[in-house]
């Protein structure tokens, strides 16, 4: 049993993250504690997309490192199994920044949210709002 | 890539997320994010991902940490869960 | 969080490091091409650079040295240089954002012109970043800019 | 609620372990991934683009309406926070305070 948790230990830590950055959106009271689980699910996702991209056996980081300079007139010839994929580093580079800037316009709701009912906490909020008949 | 290491670096993530979301204090919760995001940014160099790990030190757990303080900040500190 | 602070050591010594941060931003910026970096993260290492500064020496200072309205002209300049450069190629004859017409007016080859363009293009997304998150920033840690200051630093 | 919440977190845990059941050895080189598309982004980026860094090539080059967009949310996203927090100028009407 152990060997087998050992043998993809990345994709159960993902799928273990996952569910708990999910447990925080759907069971806390609280809405920072529901975006800080919502930057914890994302991570998880990121994670799961980097670990397709390792490969075993010698290889290294996507960057040619020999002399770029001095191959330049001559063809040099890559052998696509010495570096890892480069493609889901791309695609998560980018999610991670605009992972940020939405964090960024939901902590700017959370405000006015604040500045609205003076309260942080969803069941005080519903309570207000039945209260009113908003 | 020392496997050891990483699942050392696994744990460490994953005790730091359950951290998070069960300090009642908002201020401790939103640095021990910042704690699990330089622990990611370690795996993710383990992993050979340095382009990303170099985006989630500087932009995940700099900027976002600081956003999150700064909310903090203008809002309420204590949680009830 | 964005008044100013009483502390010496503090201000003394962010302002030896803040020019030294965007330095190393301009340079993780320009050799994205042979290490690891880019727009993205300069980008953001220099909007967190005018972060420190307003910690540090507060708002009001900050504003009289990068206005709101600068930082905005500057949010919009990053997206129109990427922009801008991929009308250029259009204009040239080729595909949107296909770098390899550039080499009519650079020439220097179809490779060198494909590095210099990604490097043109990387210098849009670094502005665009540090602008964003420095504005993000004052939105957020002062509830909403002030009018009055905005009108008050304007010029 | 927690116990609404414990429930669907169970069985989305459980989904997950089912799914990994089915994924490749990890590092695999022969894995679906590493076998498509991205030898040629690696044999082909530095001769191209004359970017040792391939992520940065593939990230400006062969993906850079992508990165447009991303530049976009980003945009997006300031003037988004801009339009929401910001007060109202002495003379102007809206909602609100």
């Amino acid at each position: 049993m152990l060997e087998y948790v050992l043998s993809k230990y990345n994709f159960w830590t993902y799928a273990i993250l996952l569910i708990i950055g999910l447990y925080a959106m759907v069971g806390k009271k609280n809405l920072v504690k529901k975006l800080i689980g919502m930057n914890i699910f994302q991570s998880a996702v990121i994670l799961f997309y980097i670990s397709i991209g390792v490969k075993k056996g010698g290889a290294t980081v996507p960057i040619f490192l020999g002399d770029a300079h001095a191959a330049h007139g001559h063809e040099i010839i890559i052998d696509a199994a010495h570096y890892f994929i480069p493609l889901p580093h791309v695609l998560m580079l980018t999610a991670i920044v605009v992972s940020v800037a939405t964090t960024g316009v939901a902590l700017a709701v959370l405000i006015l949210i604040y500045k609205r009912y003076k309260t942080l906490e969803m069941d005080e909020i519903m309570k207000i709002r039945q209260d009113t008949g908003a | 890539m020392i496997w050891q290491l990483d699942v050392i670096f696994c744990l460490f993530v994953i005790i730091c997320a359950i951290a998070a979301i069960n300090v009642k204090d908002l201020l401790a919760a939103v640095i021990i994010l910042g704690a699990y995001s330089f622990f990611m940014c370690i795996l993710w160099t383990e992993m050979g991902a340095v382009d990303v790990a170099f985006t989630e030190a500087s932009v995940g757990a700099g900027v976002g940490t600081v956003l999150f303080i700064a909310a903090v900040n203008k809002t309420k500190r204590r949680s009830k869960d | 969080m964005t008044e100013q602070s009483d502390d010496v050591i503090v201000k003394t010594l962010s302002r030896m490091l803040i020019p030294f941060m965007q330095i190393y931003a301009l340079y993780v910026i320009a050799h994205g091409h042979y290490s690891p970096g880019g727009g993205f993260q300069g980008g953001v290492i220099l909007g967190a650079s005018m972060i420190l500064l307003v910690i540090t020496y507060g708002l009001d200072n900050t504003l009289r040295r990068m206005t709101e309205r600068l930082n905005t002209m500057m949010c919009s300049a990053g997206v129109l240089i990427y922009a801008g450069i991929g009308a250029l190629c259009l204009i040239l004859g080729g595909n949107y954002l296909d770098y390899a017409e550039l080499d009519q007016i650079l020439g220097v080859g179809i490779a060198q012109a494909r590095s210099l363009g990604i490097l043109g293009v990387e210098v849009g997304v670094g502005v665009t970043v540090m602008a964003g998150m420095i504005s993000i920033f004052f939105d957020i840690s002062t509830g909403g800019l002030p009018s009055e200051k905005i009108e008050e630093f304007k010029d | 609620m927690k116990v609404v919440a414990l429930i669907t977190v169970l069985m989305t845990g459980a989904l997950l372990v089912y799914g990994i059941e089915e994924m490749p050895e990890w590092g695999d080189p022969n894995s679906p991934a590493s076998t498509h598309v991205s030898p040629k982004y690696i044999q082909e980026a530095l001769g191209k683009t004359a970017t040792p860094n391939m992520v940065t090539a593939v990230l400006a080059d062969y993906r850079s309406y992508d990165t447009m967009g991303e530049t976009v949310v980003v945009f997006t996203a300031a003037i988004g926070c801009v339009l929401m927090l910001r007060k109202k100028r002495k003379g102007e009407k809206g909602e609100g305070d």
